[in-house]
Protein backbone atom coordinates (compact mmCIF):
# COMPACT_ATOMS: atom_id res chain seq x y z
CA UNK A 1 0.00 0.00 0.00
CA UNK A 2 1.67 2.84 -1.12
CA UNK A 3 2.07 6.43 0.26
CA UNK A 4 -0.82 7.76 -2.68
CA UNK A 5 -3.37 5.17 -1.57
CA UNK A 6 -2.92 6.52 1.90
CA UNK A 7 -3.21 9.83 1.18
CA UNK A 8 -6.26 9.16 -1.14
CA UNK A 9 -8.43 6.89 1.29
CA UNK A 10 -7.90 10.06 4.27
CA UNK A 11 -9.01 12.67 1.68
CA UNK A 12 -11.99 10.06 0.14
CA UNK A 13 -13.13 10.04 3.82
CA UNK A 14 -12.65 13.15 5.06
CA UNK A 15 -14.79 14.46 2.04
CA UNK A 16 -17.29 11.99 2.95
CA UNK A 17 -17.60 13.24 6.72
CA UNK A 18 -18.51 16.74 4.78
CA UNK A 19 -20.73 14.81 2.37
CA UNK A 20 -22.77 13.77 5.66
CA UNK A 21 -22.41 17.20 7.31
CA UNK A 22 -24.11 18.76 4.29
CA UNK A 23 -26.78 15.97 4.23
CA UNK A 24 -27.61 16.53 7.57
CA UNK A 25 -27.87 19.98 7.02
CA UNK A 26 -30.39 19.71 4.13
CA UNK A 27 -32.30 17.25 5.86
CA UNK A 28 -32.54 18.87 9.81
CA UNK A 29 -32.78 22.46 9.37
CA UNK A 30 -35.36 24.97 9.93
CA UNK A 31 -35.61 27.41 6.71
CA UNK A 32 -34.46 27.73 3.39
CA UNK A 33 -31.19 29.86 4.14
CA UNK A 34 -29.68 27.73 6.77
CA UNK A 35 -30.40 24.34 4.61
CA UNK A 36 -28.53 26.57 1.51
CA UNK A 37 -25.59 27.24 3.80
CA UNK A 38 -24.99 23.69 4.57
CA UNK A 39 -25.80 22.72 0.64
CA UNK A 40 -23.74 25.31 -0.74
CA UNK A 41 -20.93 25.04 1.46
CA UNK A 42 -20.63 21.49 2.26
CA UNK A 43 -21.19 19.96 -0.49
CA UNK A 44 -18.62 21.80 -2.51
CA UNK A 45 -15.91 21.17 -0.03
CA UNK A 46 -16.40 17.55 0.07
CA UNK A 47 -16.53 16.48 -3.67
CA UNK A 48 -13.21 19.01 -4.05
CA UNK A 49 -11.75 16.38 -1.35
CA UNK A 50 -13.40 13.26 -2.96
CA UNK A 51 -12.49 14.38 -6.74
CA UNK A 52 -8.56 14.93 -5.60
CA UNK A 53 -7.96 12.12 -3.48
CA UNK A 54 -9.21 9.67 -6.61
CA UNK A 55 -6.18 12.55 -8.60
CA UNK A 56 -4.24 11.53 -5.67
CA UNK A 57 -4.49 7.52 -6.39
CA UNK A 58 -3.85 7.85 -9.78
CA UNK A 59 -0.25 8.62 -9.26
CA UNK A 60 -0.17 5.24 -8.44
CA UNK A 61 0.49 4.13 -12.53
CA UNK A 62 2.87 7.31 -12.73
CA UNK A 63 6.69 6.21 -14.11
CA UNK A 64 7.71 9.04 -16.16
CA UNK A 65 6.99 11.81 -18.13
CA UNK A 66 7.73 10.21 -21.43
CA UNK A 67 5.55 7.08 -20.17
CA UNK A 68 2.68 8.28 -18.70
CA UNK A 69 1.55 11.39 -19.64
CA UNK A 70 -1.90 10.07 -20.33
CA UNK A 71 -2.09 9.75 -16.00
CA UNK A 72 -1.18 13.44 -16.31
CA UNK A 73 -3.99 14.02 -18.60
CA UNK A 74 -6.74 12.48 -16.33
CA UNK A 75 -5.28 14.28 -13.11
CA UNK A 76 -5.60 17.56 -14.70
CA UNK A 77 -9.08 16.71 -16.06
CA UNK A 78 -9.93 15.82 -12.04
CA UNK A 79 -8.79 18.97 -11.06
CA UNK A 80 -10.27 20.77 -13.80
CA UNK A 81 -13.91 19.56 -12.39
CA UNK A 82 -12.98 20.44 -8.96
CA UNK A 83 -12.12 24.01 -10.05
CA UNK A 84 -15.50 23.99 -12.13
CA UNK A 85 -17.61 22.75 -9.54
CA UNK A 86 -15.29 25.14 -6.65
CA UNK A 87 -16.94 28.31 -9.55
CA UNK A 88 -20.05 26.98 -10.48
CA UNK A 89 -21.57 26.02 -7.19
CA UNK A 90 -21.44 28.65 -5.14
CA UNK A 91 -22.59 30.63 -7.95
CA UNK A 92 -25.56 28.84 -8.42
CA UNK A 93 -26.20 28.92 -4.58
CA UNK A 94 -26.04 32.73 -4.84
CA UNK A 95 -27.93 32.79 -7.65
CA UNK A 96 -30.82 30.45 -5.61
CA UNK A 97 -30.39 32.62 -2.30
CA UNK A 98 -31.02 35.82 -3.98
CA UNK A 99 -34.49 34.51 -6.14
CA UNK A 100 -35.55 33.29 -3.01
CA UNK A 101 -35.20 36.65 -1.52
CA UNK A 102 -37.20 38.19 -4.09
CA UNK A 103 -39.64 35.78 -4.56
CA UNK A 104 -40.35 36.35 -0.65
CA UNK A 105 -39.37 33.57 1.49
CA UNK A 106 -39.01 34.53 4.63
CA UNK A 107 -35.78 33.90 6.90
CA UNK A 108 -36.38 32.69 10.24
CA UNK A 109 -35.42 35.20 12.88
CA UNK A 110 -34.53 34.65 16.29
CA UNK A 111 -37.61 36.20 17.85
CA UNK A 112 -39.87 33.96 15.74
CA UNK A 113 -39.54 31.54 18.50
CA UNK A 114 -42.30 31.20 20.69
CA UNK A 115 -40.20 30.47 23.54
CA UNK A 116 -37.90 34.06 24.02
CA UNK A 117 -37.05 34.99 27.45
CA UNK A 118 -36.56 37.61 28.90
CA UNK A 119 -32.68 37.83 28.07
CA UNK A 120 -33.06 37.70 25.12
CA UNK A 121 -35.46 40.61 24.25
CA UNK A 122 -32.91 42.77 26.13
CA UNK A 123 -30.87 42.34 23.39
CA UNK A 124 -30.63 44.06 19.59
CA UNK A 125 -33.51 43.52 17.06
CA UNK A 126 -32.07 42.22 13.90
CA UNK A 127 -32.95 44.44 11.45
CA UNK A 128 -35.48 43.23 9.12
CA UNK A 129 -34.86 44.34 5.57
CA UNK A 130 -37.90 45.31 2.81
CA UNK A 131 -37.55 43.02 0.24
CA UNK A 132 -36.53 44.47 -2.91
CA UNK A 133 -39.30 45.30 -5.58
CA UNK B 1 -21.23 -3.20 -9.19
CA UNK B 2 -24.73 -4.66 -8.80
CA UNK B 3 -25.10 -2.91 -5.50
CA UNK B 4 -24.64 0.35 -6.68
CA UNK B 5 -26.89 -0.25 -9.90
CA UNK B 6 -29.75 -1.70 -7.36
CA UNK B 7 -29.91 1.59 -5.61
CA UNK B 8 -29.79 3.93 -8.73
CA UNK B 9 -32.50 1.84 -9.83
CA UNK B 10 -34.46 2.18 -6.66
CA UNK B 11 -33.95 6.09 -7.43
CA UNK B 12 -34.92 6.34 -10.52
CA UNK B 13 -38.85 5.02 -9.72
CA UNK B 14 -38.62 7.53 -6.86
CA UNK B 15 -37.52 10.52 -9.01
CA UNK B 16 -40.21 9.16 -11.79
CA UNK B 17 -42.96 9.03 -8.81
CA UNK B 18 -42.08 12.47 -7.37
CA UNK B 19 -41.67 13.82 -10.95
CA UNK B 20 -45.62 12.70 -11.88
CA UNK B 21 -46.82 13.92 -7.77
CA UNK B 22 -45.72 17.27 -7.71
CA UNK B 23 -47.89 19.72 -8.87
CA UNK B 24 -45.68 22.79 -9.15
CA UNK B 25 -44.56 22.47 -12.97
CA UNK B 26 -41.18 24.28 -12.17
CA UNK B 27 -40.47 21.61 -9.24
CA UNK B 28 -41.43 18.92 -12.04
CA UNK B 29 -39.07 20.01 -14.20
CA UNK B 30 -36.29 20.05 -12.41
CA UNK B 31 -36.89 16.76 -10.77
CA UNK B 32 -37.09 15.42 -14.72
CA UNK B 33 -33.83 16.63 -14.10
CA UNK B 34 -32.65 14.64 -11.50
CA UNK B 35 -34.23 11.40 -13.50
CA UNK B 36 -32.25 11.75 -16.36
CA UNK B 37 -29.06 12.61 -13.59
CA UNK B 38 -29.66 9.21 -12.44
CA UNK B 39 -30.87 7.66 -15.78
CA UNK B 40 -27.11 8.84 -17.08
CA UNK B 41 -25.89 7.19 -14.53
CA UNK B 42 -27.08 4.28 -15.08
CA UNK B 43 -26.30 4.73 -18.74
CA UNK B 44 -22.74 4.95 -17.55
CA UNK B 45 -22.82 1.43 -15.00
CA UNK B 46 -23.58 -0.40 -17.63
CA UNK B 47 -20.73 0.83 -20.26
CA UNK B 48 -22.83 2.21 -22.52
CA UNK B 49 -20.73 5.61 -22.35
CA UNK B 50 -21.57 7.24 -25.73
CA UNK B 51 -25.42 7.23 -24.37
CA UNK B 52 -24.52 8.81 -20.70
CA UNK B 53 -22.65 11.03 -22.36
CA UNK B 54 -25.26 12.46 -24.70
CA UNK B 55 -28.30 11.64 -21.63
CA UNK B 56 -25.79 14.11 -19.56
CA UNK B 57 -25.60 17.07 -22.38
CA UNK B 58 -28.92 17.01 -23.20
CA UNK B 59 -30.78 15.56 -19.86
CA UNK B 60 -28.83 17.80 -17.39
CA UNK B 61 -27.86 20.57 -19.40
CA UNK B 62 -30.32 22.00 -22.07
CA UNK B 63 -33.46 20.08 -21.60
CA UNK B 64 -34.01 21.17 -18.35
CA UNK B 65 -33.82 24.58 -19.63
CA UNK B 66 -36.03 24.18 -22.37
CA UNK B 67 -39.07 22.81 -19.77
CA UNK B 68 -38.49 26.47 -17.68
CA UNK B 69 -38.41 28.18 -20.53
CA UNK B 70 -41.72 26.59 -21.38
CA UNK B 71 -42.97 26.92 -17.77
CA UNK B 72 -42.26 30.48 -17.88
CA UNK B 73 -44.55 31.47 -20.84
CA UNK B 74 -47.44 29.36 -19.61
CA UNK B 75 -48.50 28.50 -16.47
CA UNK B 76 -47.32 27.29 -13.43
CA UNK B 77 -49.42 25.23 -12.04
CA UNK B 78 -50.72 21.96 -13.26
CA UNK B 79 -54.44 21.16 -13.23
CA UNK B 80 -54.49 17.61 -12.88
CA UNK C 1 -61.59 4.22 -12.80
CA UNK C 2 -57.99 5.11 -11.48
CA UNK C 3 -57.73 1.93 -9.21
CA UNK C 4 -58.33 0.25 -12.77
CA UNK C 5 -55.71 2.34 -14.55
CA UNK C 6 -53.36 1.14 -11.46
CA UNK C 7 -54.25 -2.58 -11.83
CA UNK C 8 -53.77 -2.32 -15.42
CA UNK C 9 -50.16 -0.30 -15.02
CA UNK C 10 -49.01 -3.59 -12.43
CA UNK C 11 -50.12 -6.46 -14.72
CA UNK C 12 -47.96 -4.40 -17.73
CA UNK C 13 -44.74 -4.29 -15.52
CA UNK C 14 -45.48 -7.49 -13.98
CA UNK C 15 -45.57 -9.20 -17.64
CA UNK C 16 -42.55 -7.44 -18.35
CA UNK C 17 -40.89 -8.22 -16.01
CA UNK C 18 -41.43 -11.78 -16.50
CA UNK C 19 -40.07 -11.11 -20.32
CA UNK C 20 -36.79 -9.70 -18.82
CA UNK C 21 -36.35 -13.40 -17.30
CA UNK C 22 -35.27 -15.18 -20.29
CA UNK C 23 -32.54 -12.41 -21.48
CA UNK C 24 -28.86 -13.27 -21.65
CA UNK C 25 -26.66 -12.17 -18.92
CA UNK C 26 -25.44 -8.88 -19.55
CA UNK C 27 -22.11 -8.66 -21.36
CA UNK C 28 -22.23 -12.43 -22.09
CA UNK C 29 -20.20 -13.20 -24.95
CA UNK C 30 -22.33 -16.41 -26.05
CA UNK C 31 -25.98 -14.84 -26.35
CA UNK C 32 -27.14 -14.54 -30.13
CA UNK C 33 -26.69 -11.14 -29.85
CA UNK C 34 -22.82 -11.37 -29.47
CA UNK C 35 -21.83 -14.40 -31.05
CA UNK C 36 -23.89 -14.82 -33.90
CA UNK C 37 -27.05 -17.72 -34.44
CA UNK C 38 -25.03 -20.90 -34.87
CA UNK C 39 -24.84 -21.93 -38.51
CA UNK C 40 -24.76 -18.20 -39.75
CA UNK C 41 -21.55 -17.38 -39.42
CA UNK C 42 -20.43 -14.78 -36.90
CA UNK C 43 -22.49 -12.02 -35.88
CA UNK C 44 -22.55 -8.13 -36.81
CA UNK C 45 -21.24 -6.92 -33.80
CA UNK C 46 -18.44 -9.17 -33.82
CA UNK C 47 -17.54 -7.65 -37.26
CA UNK C 48 -17.97 -4.63 -35.58
CA UNK C 49 -15.41 -5.31 -33.11
CA UNK C 50 -12.87 -6.78 -34.78
CA UNK C 51 -12.88 -4.98 -38.58
CA UNK C 52 -13.55 -1.49 -37.27
CA UNK C 53 -9.70 -0.40 -36.48
CA UNK C 54 -9.21 -1.94 -40.09
CA UNK C 55 -11.17 -0.56 -41.82
CA UNK C 56 -10.95 3.03 -40.64
CA UNK C 57 -8.54 3.28 -38.07
CA UNK C 58 -11.21 4.73 -35.51
CA UNK C 59 -10.31 3.33 -32.57
CA UNK C 60 -13.97 3.98 -30.91
CA UNK C 61 -16.32 2.04 -32.81
CA UNK C 62 -19.00 3.74 -31.54
CA UNK C 63 -18.19 6.73 -33.95
CA UNK C 64 -17.57 4.87 -36.83
CA UNK C 65 -20.74 2.78 -36.38
CA UNK C 66 -22.62 6.21 -36.02
CA UNK C 67 -20.89 8.29 -38.73
CA UNK C 68 -19.68 5.31 -41.59
CA UNK C 69 -21.64 2.20 -41.20
CA UNK C 70 -24.78 3.45 -40.09
CA UNK C 71 -24.37 6.74 -42.11
CA UNK C 72 -28.12 7.54 -42.92
CA UNK C 73 -29.51 6.81 -39.87
CA UNK C 74 -27.14 10.04 -38.04
CA UNK C 75 -27.84 11.71 -41.49
CA UNK C 76 -31.88 11.70 -40.80
CA UNK C 77 -31.05 11.85 -36.95
CA UNK C 78 -30.19 15.39 -37.79
CA UNK C 79 -32.54 16.03 -40.00
CA UNK C 80 -35.21 15.56 -37.11
CA UNK C 81 -33.30 18.11 -35.02
CA UNK C 82 -33.16 20.68 -37.71
CA UNK C 83 -37.17 19.93 -38.37
CA UNK C 84 -37.60 20.18 -34.55
CA UNK C 85 -36.25 23.74 -34.87
CA UNK C 86 -38.20 24.27 -38.19
CA UNK C 87 -41.44 23.46 -36.01
CA UNK C 88 -40.41 25.52 -33.43
CA UNK C 89 -39.65 28.14 -35.67
CA UNK C 90 -43.00 27.94 -37.57
CA UNK C 91 -45.53 27.54 -34.02
CA UNK C 92 -44.56 30.10 -32.23
CA UNK C 93 -42.47 32.92 -34.38
CA UNK C 94 -44.14 36.17 -34.54
CA UNK C 95 -42.04 37.94 -37.45
CA UNK C 96 -43.78 41.43 -37.99
CA UNK C 97 -45.11 43.75 -35.52
CA UNK C 98 -45.09 41.87 -32.43
CA UNK C 99 -47.75 41.28 -29.80
CA UNK C 100 -50.09 43.62 -28.99
CA UNK C 101 -48.97 44.76 -25.42
CA UNK C 102 -51.56 43.59 -22.64
CA UNK C 103 -52.83 40.69 -24.88
CA UNK C 104 -49.37 39.06 -25.16
CA UNK C 105 -48.13 36.32 -22.69
CA UNK C 106 -45.46 38.85 -21.55
CA UNK C 107 -48.30 41.09 -19.51
CA UNK C 108 -48.10 39.59 -16.21
CA UNK C 109 -44.59 40.53 -15.74
CA UNK C 110 -44.24 43.82 -14.49
CA UNK C 111 -40.53 43.82 -13.49
CA UNK C 112 -37.36 45.25 -15.47
CA UNK C 113 -35.97 42.42 -17.71
CA UNK C 114 -32.50 43.58 -18.26
CA UNK C 115 -30.61 41.95 -14.98
CA UNK C 116 -31.89 42.06 -11.82
CA UNK C 117 -29.15 44.07 -9.65
CA UNK C 118 -26.13 44.79 -9.63
CA UNK C 119 -24.69 41.89 -7.52
CA UNK C 120 -26.40 39.52 -9.53
CA UNK C 121 -24.59 41.04 -13.11
CA UNK C 122 -21.07 41.12 -10.91
CA UNK C 123 -21.43 37.84 -9.60
CA UNK C 124 -23.29 36.18 -12.29
CA UNK C 125 -21.80 37.77 -15.08
CA UNK C 126 -18.36 37.19 -14.10
CA UNK C 127 -18.73 33.74 -13.49
CA UNK C 128 -19.85 33.16 -16.73
CA UNK C 129 -17.56 35.35 -18.52
CA UNK C 130 -14.85 32.77 -17.00
CA UNK C 131 -16.84 29.75 -17.65
CA UNK C 132 -17.98 30.36 -21.36
CA UNK C 133 -14.82 30.19 -23.23
CA UNK C 134 -14.04 27.12 -20.97
CA UNK C 135 -17.53 25.23 -22.13
CA UNK C 136 -16.61 26.59 -25.50
CA UNK C 137 -13.43 25.41 -25.60
CA UNK C 138 -14.51 21.84 -24.39
CA UNK C 139 -17.62 21.26 -26.60
CA UNK C 140 -14.67 21.55 -29.58
CA UNK C 141 -12.37 18.94 -27.92
CA UNK C 142 -15.37 17.03 -27.44
CA UNK C 143 -16.50 16.98 -31.34
CA UNK C 144 -12.70 16.73 -32.28
CA UNK C 145 -11.80 14.31 -30.25
CA UNK C 146 -14.99 12.09 -30.98
CA UNK C 147 -12.95 9.41 -32.48
CA UNK C 148 -11.01 8.15 -29.43
CA UNK C 149 -13.25 8.95 -26.55
CA UNK C 150 -16.77 9.01 -26.03
CA UNK C 151 -18.58 12.23 -27.85
CA UNK C 152 -19.21 13.69 -31.21
CA UNK C 153 -21.09 15.96 -32.49
CA UNK C 154 -23.93 15.82 -31.02
CA UNK C 155 -23.12 15.90 -27.49
CA UNK C 156 -20.62 18.52 -28.88
CA UNK C 157 -23.09 20.57 -30.47
CA UNK C 158 -25.31 20.32 -27.17
CA UNK C 159 -22.43 21.55 -25.43
CA UNK C 160 -21.65 24.42 -27.46
CA UNK C 161 -25.46 25.64 -27.60
CA UNK C 162 -25.60 25.05 -23.78
CA UNK C 163 -22.96 27.80 -23.69
CA UNK C 164 -24.50 30.07 -25.74
CA UNK C 165 -28.00 29.65 -24.04
CA UNK C 166 -25.87 30.65 -20.70
CA UNK C 167 -24.69 33.65 -22.09
CA UNK C 168 -28.30 34.52 -23.08
CA UNK C 169 -29.17 33.76 -19.50
CA UNK C 170 -26.31 35.57 -17.69
CA UNK C 171 -26.83 38.95 -19.53
CA UNK C 172 -30.43 39.30 -21.82
CA UNK C 173 -31.54 37.68 -25.15
CA UNK C 174 -31.14 40.73 -27.03
CA UNK C 175 -27.21 40.78 -26.31
CA UNK C 176 -26.94 37.33 -26.97
CA UNK C 177 -29.12 37.75 -30.50
CA UNK C 178 -26.70 40.51 -31.19
CA UNK C 179 -23.59 38.14 -30.96
CA UNK C 180 -25.22 35.10 -32.69
CA UNK C 181 -28.23 36.21 -34.39
CA UNK C 182 -31.53 34.60 -35.58
CA UNK C 183 -30.18 34.95 -39.22
CA UNK C 184 -26.68 33.29 -38.57
CA UNK C 185 -27.97 30.48 -36.55
CA UNK C 186 -30.58 29.89 -38.91
CA UNK C 187 -28.21 29.09 -41.82
CA UNK C 188 -25.57 27.73 -39.54
CA UNK C 189 -28.50 24.97 -39.38
CA UNK C 190 -28.64 24.72 -42.94
CA UNK C 191 -24.49 24.60 -43.50
CA UNK C 192 -24.68 22.00 -40.90
CA UNK C 193 -27.03 19.69 -43.09
CA UNK C 194 -25.25 20.69 -46.41
CA UNK C 195 -21.80 19.38 -45.05
CA UNK C 196 -23.22 16.28 -44.16
CA UNK C 197 -25.09 15.79 -47.65
CA UNK C 198 -22.01 17.45 -49.84
CA UNK C 199 -20.08 14.31 -48.43
CA UNK C 200 -22.54 11.77 -49.10
CA UNK C 201 -23.07 13.45 -53.23
CA UNK C 202 -19.53 13.90 -53.01
CA UNK C 203 -18.92 10.33 -52.45
CA UNK C 204 -21.43 9.96 -55.29
CA UNK C 205 -20.10 12.32 -57.63
CA UNK C 206 -17.02 9.97 -57.52
CA UNK C 207 -19.15 6.47 -58.88
CA UNK C 208 -19.47 5.07 -55.66
CA UNK C 209 -22.76 4.69 -53.32
CA UNK C 210 -23.88 7.64 -51.19
CA UNK C 211 -21.85 8.33 -47.88
CA UNK C 212 -19.41 5.58 -48.95
CA UNK C 213 -16.33 7.56 -47.70
CA UNK C 214 -13.64 5.27 -49.05
CA UNK C 215 -13.27 6.74 -52.52
CA UNK C 216 -12.71 10.83 -50.99
CA UNK C 217 -8.93 9.79 -50.68
CA UNK C 218 -8.57 11.66 -53.91
CA UNK C 219 -10.02 14.27 -52.83
CA UNK C 220 -9.11 14.61 -49.21
CA UNK C 221 -5.20 13.42 -50.66
CA UNK C 222 -4.75 10.90 -47.70
CA UNK C 223 -2.57 7.77 -48.12
CA UNK C 224 -5.41 4.56 -48.42
CA UNK C 225 -9.04 4.16 -48.15
CA UNK C 226 -8.88 4.38 -44.37
CA UNK C 227 -7.49 7.68 -43.70
CA UNK C 228 -10.04 8.87 -45.90
CA UNK C 229 -12.97 7.10 -43.99
CA UNK C 230 -11.83 8.54 -40.35
CA UNK C 231 -11.32 12.25 -42.03
CA UNK C 232 -14.97 12.35 -43.17
CA UNK C 233 -16.07 11.03 -40.12
CA UNK C 234 -14.58 14.14 -38.90
CA UNK C 235 -16.17 16.42 -41.16
CA UNK C 236 -19.56 14.88 -40.70
CA UNK C 237 -19.12 15.46 -37.05
CA UNK C 238 -18.49 19.12 -37.57
CA UNK C 239 -21.43 18.94 -39.80
CA UNK C 240 -24.02 17.57 -37.24
CA UNK C 241 -21.97 19.89 -34.16
CA UNK C 242 -23.21 23.17 -36.64
CA UNK C 243 -26.72 21.69 -36.98
CA UNK C 244 -27.15 21.02 -33.35
CA UNK C 245 -25.68 23.78 -32.08
CA UNK C 246 -27.86 26.37 -33.98
CA UNK C 247 -31.08 24.49 -33.45
CA UNK C 248 -30.82 24.40 -29.76
CA UNK C 249 -29.89 27.43 -29.47
CA UNK C 250 -32.51 29.00 -31.69
CA UNK C 251 -35.39 26.68 -29.46
CA UNK C 252 -34.27 28.67 -26.77
CA UNK C 253 -34.57 31.66 -28.15
CA UNK C 254 -37.88 31.06 -29.52
CA UNK C 255 -39.46 29.45 -26.19
CA UNK C 256 -38.25 31.71 -23.96
CA UNK C 257 -39.25 35.15 -25.73
CA UNK C 258 -42.65 33.46 -26.78
CA UNK C 259 -41.32 33.74 -30.49
CA UNK C 260 -40.58 37.30 -30.29
CA UNK C 261 -37.13 37.76 -30.57
CA UNK C 262 -37.18 41.29 -31.64
CA UNK C 263 -38.42 42.76 -28.26
CA UNK C 264 -39.31 40.11 -26.10
CA UNK C 265 -38.23 39.62 -22.73
CA UNK C 266 -36.47 36.08 -22.35
CA UNK C 267 -35.52 34.18 -19.22
CA UNK D 1 -2.10 -5.29 5.37
CA UNK D 2 -4.06 -6.59 2.23
CA UNK D 3 -6.50 -3.18 1.07
CA UNK D 4 -8.41 -3.59 -1.65
CA UNK D 5 -8.97 0.23 -3.31
CA UNK D 6 -12.15 -0.91 -5.53
CA UNK D 7 -13.92 -1.95 -2.59
CA UNK D 8 -13.51 0.84 -0.71
CA UNK D 9 -14.66 2.80 -4.30
CA UNK D 10 -17.99 0.61 -4.47
CA UNK D 11 -18.39 1.55 -0.60
CA UNK D 12 -17.78 5.11 -1.39
CA UNK D 13 -19.99 5.13 -4.06
CA UNK D 14 -22.44 3.53 -2.36
CA UNK D 15 -22.29 6.10 0.68
CA UNK D 16 -23.04 8.95 -1.80
CA UNK D 17 -26.15 7.28 -2.84
CA UNK D 18 -27.07 6.92 0.59
CA UNK D 19 -26.00 10.39 1.32
CA UNK D 20 -28.43 11.31 -1.45
CA UNK D 21 -31.36 10.00 0.39
CA UNK D 22 -32.02 13.16 2.99
CA UNK D 23 -31.91 15.16 -0.86
CA UNK D 24 -34.21 13.16 -1.83
CA UNK D 25 -36.33 13.85 0.97
CA UNK D 26 -36.47 17.75 0.94
CA UNK D 27 -37.34 16.75 -3.04
CA UNK D 28 -40.10 15.11 -1.64
CA UNK D 29 -41.26 17.41 1.32
CA UNK D 30 -40.05 20.56 0.25
CA UNK D 31 -42.15 23.41 1.12
CA UNK D 32 -41.19 25.39 -1.28
CA UNK D 33 -40.09 25.03 -5.34
CA UNK D 34 -36.60 26.60 -4.38
CA UNK D 35 -35.82 23.85 -1.53
CA UNK D 36 -36.55 21.24 -4.32
CA UNK D 37 -33.84 22.96 -6.99
CA UNK D 38 -31.07 23.45 -4.19
CA UNK D 39 -31.69 19.62 -3.60
CA UNK D 40 -31.28 18.92 -7.49
CA UNK D 41 -28.08 21.32 -7.29
CA UNK D 42 -26.79 18.94 -4.44
CA UNK D 43 -27.72 15.62 -6.72
CA UNK D 44 -26.23 16.96 -9.62
CA UNK D 45 -22.83 17.78 -7.44
CA UNK D 46 -22.77 14.23 -6.33
CA UNK D 47 -23.66 12.56 -9.50
CA UNK D 48 -20.89 14.12 -10.96
CA UNK D 49 -18.82 12.22 -8.18
CA UNK D 50 -20.31 9.15 -8.64
CA UNK D 51 -19.41 9.21 -12.32
CA UNK D 52 -15.61 9.19 -11.33
CA UNK D 53 -16.06 6.59 -9.30
CA UNK D 54 -18.12 4.37 -12.02
CA UNK D 55 -15.39 4.93 -13.73
CA UNK D 56 -12.23 3.91 -11.10
CA UNK D 57 -14.09 0.79 -10.80
CA UNK D 58 -14.15 0.04 -14.29
CA UNK D 59 -11.01 1.05 -14.15
CA UNK D 60 -11.42 3.82 -17.05
CA UNK D 61 -11.25 6.95 -15.14
CA UNK D 62 -10.03 8.92 -18.59
CA UNK D 63 -12.65 7.91 -20.26
CA UNK D 64 -15.17 8.91 -17.54
CA UNK D 65 -13.50 12.12 -16.36
CA UNK D 66 -15.05 13.42 -19.86
CA UNK D 67 -18.62 13.74 -19.07
CA UNK D 68 -17.98 14.40 -15.32
CA UNK D 69 -16.39 17.67 -16.50
CA UNK D 70 -20.01 18.06 -18.78
CA UNK D 71 -21.86 17.16 -15.86
CA UNK D 72 -20.15 19.74 -13.60
CA UNK D 73 -20.11 22.28 -16.46
CA UNK D 74 -23.58 21.88 -17.27
CA UNK D 75 -25.43 21.67 -13.68
CA UNK D 76 -25.03 24.95 -13.49
CA UNK D 77 -27.39 26.01 -15.81
CA UNK D 78 -30.49 24.40 -14.89
CA UNK D 79 -29.79 26.04 -11.59
CA UNK D 80 -29.07 29.68 -13.31
CA UNK D 81 -31.96 28.86 -15.36
CA UNK D 82 -34.21 28.24 -12.44
CA UNK D 83 -32.76 31.42 -10.13
CA UNK D 84 -33.93 33.07 -13.59
CA UNK D 85 -37.31 32.39 -13.49
CA UNK D 86 -38.02 32.85 -9.92
CA UNK D 87 -36.09 36.49 -10.44
CA UNK D 88 -38.82 37.30 -14.00
CA UNK D 89 -41.90 35.77 -12.01
CA UNK D 90 -43.60 38.10 -9.24
CA UNK D 91 -42.85 36.27 -5.69
CA UNK D 92 -45.22 33.14 -5.58
CA UNK D 93 -45.74 32.63 -2.03
CA UNK D 94 -49.51 31.94 -1.38
CA UNK D 95 -50.49 31.57 -5.08
CA UNK D 96 -48.37 28.72 -6.79
CA UNK D 97 -45.24 26.64 -5.80
CA UNK D 98 -46.70 25.65 -2.59
CA UNK D 99 -46.81 22.15 -3.25
CA UNK D 100 -50.57 20.63 -2.52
Amino acid sequence: MSIFTIIAVVLICVGLLFFLGAAVGIMRFGDFYTRMHAAGKGDTLSSLLVLLGFGVYQLNNFQSFSESWPVLLVILKLIAISAFILLTSPTATHALMDSGWEDGIEPELKNDKPETNALEEDMPQPKQKEAQA
Amino acid sequence: MWQLETVLLIFLVVAALLSLKVKDLLSASMIFGMYSFVMCLLWAAMGAVDVAFTEAAVGAGVSAVFFIATVYNTKRRSSD
Amino acid sequence: MRLFALIAVFITGGLLLYGTADFPAKGDPHSPANAGVPGTGPSISQYFVTETYNDSKVPNMVTAVLADYRGYDTMFETVVIFAAGMAIFAILRVVKGGRNPGTGIHHRLDKDSSGNGDHYDIIVGTTCKLLIPVIQLFSLYVIAHGHYSPGGGFQGGVILGASFILYAMATNLKASLARFSEQRFMSLACIGILIYAGFGFLSQFLQKNFLEYGVLQKVLLTDGPEMARSHSMLGVEVGVAFTVTAIMFAIYANLSSAGDLENGKGL
Amino acid sequence: MNFDFDSFTLFTGIALLVLMIPATYRLATGPTAIDRIVSINIIGTKSAVILVIIGSLFGRVEMFVDFALTYALLNFIGSLAAARYLHKTPPARGQVGEDE
